[in-house]
């Protein structure tokens, strides 16, 4: 058992913070506000990511081959935890180079690699997930927008039709990484494919959907006859559920939400300070339930990296370490009500983030139902309902 | 023969179903949604002119009382209906009469500082400004001017640094009735976020099923079902010792925490149940619940102190009620 | 809306205190610390209910035909409160005067009333409830206690053979209210009826079950080719069901357990007072939190109580009382830990109850579930699984 | 390369397995469920042998400190064998040596006075008491007799006034080790709590289904799952913490207490669970479950103050830390 960064990895930590603080515009708390998906946010991104990529360390933890720097996972979590920690300044570059990259990767063919690898090493394209649709919501597999294959003279093409809903990011993508059913008889987790398709193709229209999680956070897209060629499909045709699972097991411990949580509950705990009412019992006792919260979903998320690290297959602690983030999102979104009461709807509102996760909390719940579903299949063995 | 009955009578059913027409027609759900304008002091005249404030006039023969209070503020939080209620009841109970009646007919609007903090919801607007210090109420005056404060989820606030009076009379006994107000609204709020949860859980199919179907579904509605019910019936018990008790006696200050109490924690956890079964589409601004739920945010913020605890320990003769503090 | 008792309810409060407090014996405490089921509070009970007889209080709310006075519900439910504070001296015979002796009123021959009735009037019997079965727990429909309708000559007889478990009271009972399949090809609801037995009969077995919920609390009871004349059949053969959905209505808020609680939380806050610990606000938020959930319960079971007084068929308003009054429960046995501390294994031990509390909150589980899926299918009207 | 690896490494299985096979000997389930009885000195001793307490010794170069320590009290945890375990670890690194060495041998048993109240589990069999005040362990001397308390659920303590000494060398440290012990302790039971409970949902068929199908069983279980995991992660973080520092600096004792913390929630609210899944099964003396509610509520009783909360802020250097306490 050792749980110590090495000298190089808390070098590389200090080395980012520094680089943070150079970079990071005066007016970034402001700038940020909205979220990665925010329009001065997604503009950022991309001279910020090729700030990153500059200094190697966009997607250092890839295969040379690829543009990377073949680091471990461990190096690239410094990276994640101290962008979440500063309400991420890759704004949805980060699912490029978390799991949108890597499945390319692994399922892609020469020529997609060559297209889309280089790019995102390279810092300067955004991507969207096209995953939940109206009918669908965490229950995936219920999918219906349709990619229907046809022969024009001995051309091919997929034909498009159908919406995506609660789709983050992709008012600025240029691509989006797309789930369809490309077998109409199918249902459920089989004949279905990805697409990955640029969002300029026509027939694609954005529709941004108002919420208090941010500016341009959710959004549905139409696909209307959309026309593309049939070289956009990511691995073998109808076994798309596969890319997929493949995909989600990186993203789902990618985002390091527990720091952004834990940065959040430090600020709260320091005006609690300033204000005096760390002589509260209540208070204090509050703050560091919360505390162990966070610390507990940072042990469990370095559990999963350490399997990663050491090339073991996915296992159910993912489910565990998202489950408990979320969890953690929730305390720590209660806990500016209850501590400063009527205040907390002003002065607790640091970076937009509390009120949002006090709101949203349940946002991420059909979510979490489903991995608390796997988590008693798979991990505790239970029988499936 | 005891009369233990909780039920509204037919009065009390008539007034609560004027306050439900008059939020229809002045669109109650556009006003809550619209939470960060200027306040609709139209609409909120009207609502004193169908009698909603006159109601807890005291020493007034025609006054419906308290009981009659909890039936329109029920109603109008079933609609999520703006504006700083509880500050008025408890404005029209410890005003000198001359401004009680400005209050009661609307044209006076009244912002209360809670026990902690210095936030006044409906504050810029309001032309009285009132402070709860522990048991007691006191009139405020500005020591500065207030600034305009954009809280979470939308709603203004005001923000000043406020030059505290004498007590008020009878402070007790209208914090009493305050607190059975927000806990009746909360109730009421509760109440419809339910029904259109329940709604949407009975109708909406995943994995195979409806949610409705699934007990990580039901069992918490059932939860929130049982504590709106319990939080209402305890704003009326509530109601019910303010009418037939004279003074601000211990009971009476214990029945409204225990109501106030109950409520808050049933809109609290209701509030994140609803948005459980909602996911995404619960914080979408045209949703069909984040104007329900952000209202009842604001309202649960207002009571977040150990006064109410302290309210119940008093009734067994434990502790101090506050009043000293 | 009106509440609030009437002048006669609360002078009968108060001779009701007044009663207790001159019948009651010194050793009240350590001889109800096992609780209703322990050997010398039945013993007790026999002599007490005899008192409340001749008082005319034990089954005022019967019928003047039956050995009642005709007073309505609230009067029964202030006996029922003032009798749960204290620790229930009236023993297991609160089931007698709650749902037992109404039950027989409701559906027993004159013969079966003749013989029962006043006997629960005079307070000197005993009863058990024989409901659930080793693989039927919280799923009362599933039992296979059998009654087999055997002739012998001109003569009938049911012949018993099976078992009960977690039947409480059984050890000291003269009857059981015995659940049985009549029908063997039946199966859930259907082909159940209820019997009156004498525990005295041959073949009829009782094992205790130590618990830590109090002394003969528990029981498994074997039923060995038990034989009884027909004429112990209540109501019709094959629709026990009926009969005993019927007695639970009655049952489920029959014991005033909120007043129980709602007294030991006094006691826990009383204690708290003594060693100076309300200057701590977490004790003061969680005892008040504890208090307004006490009311809350008290608030729903009046409620109850109102409808039945108003002669309403039974609503869910019955299952909210009971889930809220469990909830009561558990939030009272946690809270002696969260305040206390260590300390709170031992001073909170007021009779014994914190404890059976805080370790048996999950007790009523299979049935809080039980009531939680009635409350969602039958309150609001969501589908059933 | 960083290791973050929080996996036993072979001296520390080996350690775990040789305890685990020790339980199984001295049969320690019939120990927890005879909790009322005197204390097994026997098996005490023997489990000293084994090394289980040297592990702690400071100082010593076979000793395989912090980590040994949480692979056997997570093997401890998961069999319920009682004990005085965290107050035996903070006397060996807060007493002087020779009187160290005997509690090391198992010949000399320790209480421990909680931070809050006067009971001393194990208190009537120990030869020692220590108390602990905030950050801080003193020696402790009887000021009049020690009373045999039964505690709620059977198991015995003592009660005494105690006079207190000055703090011992090393309090903040020992202390940090007590509660990571602690807190792998109770995520060690609760995993068995866990397994059992699994097992029996797996099985156990209710309205024509297995427990384990349903929702409202499966949902608190993993709950339970990932809340025992993750205590259990963070008992070995702070062991680790332990080890690579000399002395009692604020993130040891942070990790500590945030291990604590979280094994203490885990187990109060996977306890419940476990019950709720068990219904009157639960309860009797005889049944699966019981003994090991029973020892960890004991455990958790212990843990009941504000010095956990107050560790995690002061690594914030926030508030104080409850020395001066």
């Amino acid at each position: 058992m050792e749980f110590d960064w090495s000298q190089q990895d808390r070098e590389h930590r200090q080395e980012v913070r520094e680089f943070l603080a150079a970079e990071l515009p005066d007016n970034w708390e402001e700038m940020s506000r909205h979220g990665p998906g925010g329009d001065s946010q997604a503009a950022f991104s991309r001279h910020f990511c090729g700030r990153l990529a500059e200094k190697g360390w966009l997607t250092q933890h890839w295969p040379g081959e690829y543009g990377g720097r073949d680091c471990e996972p461990w190096r690239h979590s410094i990276l994640g935890e101290e962008m979440w920690a500063v309400g991420e300044p890759r704004g949805s570059q980060y699912m490029n180079v978390n799991w949108i990259g890597p499945s390319i990767m692994h399922f892609g063919t020469e020529a997609q690699k060559a297209l889309h690898l280089p790019k995102i090493s390279a810092g300067d394209v955004l991507w969207c997930q096209g995953f939940s649709e109206p009918e669908a919501g965490s229950d995936l597999a219920a999918l219906r927008t349709r990619a229907e294959k046809v022969a024009s003279g001995s051309d091919e093409h997929y034909v498009i039709n159908g919406s995506k809903i609660w789709t983050s990011y992709c008012n600025h993508a240029d691509y989006i990484f797309l789930l369809v059913r490309t077998d109409p008889d199918s249902s459920r987790t089989r004949g279905i494919s990805v697409l990955l398709i640029p969002m300029d193709t026509p027939g694609i229209e954005v529709r941004e959907i108002p919420s208090v999680v941010g500016e341009r956070y959710f959004h549905e897209v139409f696909f209307t006859d959309v026309r593309v060629p049939c070289d956009v499909l990511l691995g073998e045709e109808h076994t798309g559920w596969n890319v997929v699972t493949h995909a989600l097991q990186f993203e789902r411990v990618g985002a390091a939400r527990y720091a952004r949580a834990a940065l959040t509950l430090d600020h709260i705990a320091r005006v609690a300070a300033e204000r005096g009412m760390l002589d509260d019992p209540i208070v204090v006792d509050r703050l560091g339930e919360a505390r162990a919260l966070c610390e507990a979903a940072r042990v469990l998320v370095y559990k999963v990296i350490d399997l990663r690290a050491k090339g073991s297959p996915p296992t159910a602690d993912t489910q565990l370490a998202r489950v408990l983030s979320t969890n953690c999102d929730n305390a720590i979104g209660r806990l500016a009500l209850e501590i400063f009461g009527p205040e907390s709807r002003q002065y607790a509102s640091y970076a937009d983030n509390n009120f949002r996760l006090a709101m949203t909390a349940g946002v991420a719940v059909g979510a979490t139902e489903v991995q608390l579903n796997l988590i008693a299949s798979r991990f505790l063995e239970l029988p499936r309902e | 023969m005891s009369k233990l009955d909780l039920a509204y009578n037919e009065d009390q059913q008539s007034i609560g179903a004027a306050v439900r027409r008059f939020c229809t027609q002045v669109n109650s759900e556009a006003l809550a949604r619209n939470a960060h304008q200027p306040f609709p002091r139209a609409a909120w005249e009207q609502l004193a002119q169908l009698g909603a404030f006159a109601a807890a006039a005291p020493e007034q023969d025609d006054a419906g009382g308290a009981e009659e209070v909890c039936a329109i503020c029920e109603a109008l939080g079933e609609a999520a209906f703006p504006g700083p209620l509880s500050a008025t009841y408890i404005a029209i109970q410890t005003l000198p009469e001359d401004e009680a009646q400005q209050v009661i007919s609307g044209s006076t609007l009244v912002a209360l500082r809670a026990s902690r903090g210095n936030l006044l919801p409906y504050g810029p607007d309001a032309d009285i400004v009132l402070a709860r210090e522990g048991n007691t109420v006191r009139r405020a005056e500005l020591a500065a001017e207030m600034d305009v404060v954009e809280t979470l989820g939308g709603e203004y606030c005001g923000r000043a640094t406020l030059t505290l009076g004498e007590p008020l009379e009878n402070s007790a006994r209208a914090l009493a009735l305050g607190d059975l107000a927000a806990a009746a609204y909360l109730g009421g709020a509760l109440q419809t976020l339910l029904t259109v949860t329940t709604e949407h859980a009975a109708t909406r199919r995943q994995f195979g099923k409806t949610l409705g179907e699934f007990q990580a579904v039901t069992h918490p509605l059932a939860d929130c079902a049982l504590n709106a019910t319990a939080a209402l019936l305890l704003a009326r018990n509530a109601a019910c010792s303010f009418d037939s008790s004279a003074d601000d006696n211990a009971t009476l200050c214990a029945d409204a925490a225990a109501a106030l109490l109950s409520a808050a924690r049933a809109a609290r956890e209701g509030a994140f149940t609803c948005h459980q079964v909602f996911g995404a589409l619960g914080v979408t601004l045209e949703g069909p619940v984040f104007h329900f739920t952000r209202r009842i945010q604001q309202v649960i913020s207002m009571t977040q102190d150990n006064l109410h605890a302290r309210a119940l320990l008093a009734e067994l003769g434990l502790g101090d009620d506050g009043h000293d503090n």
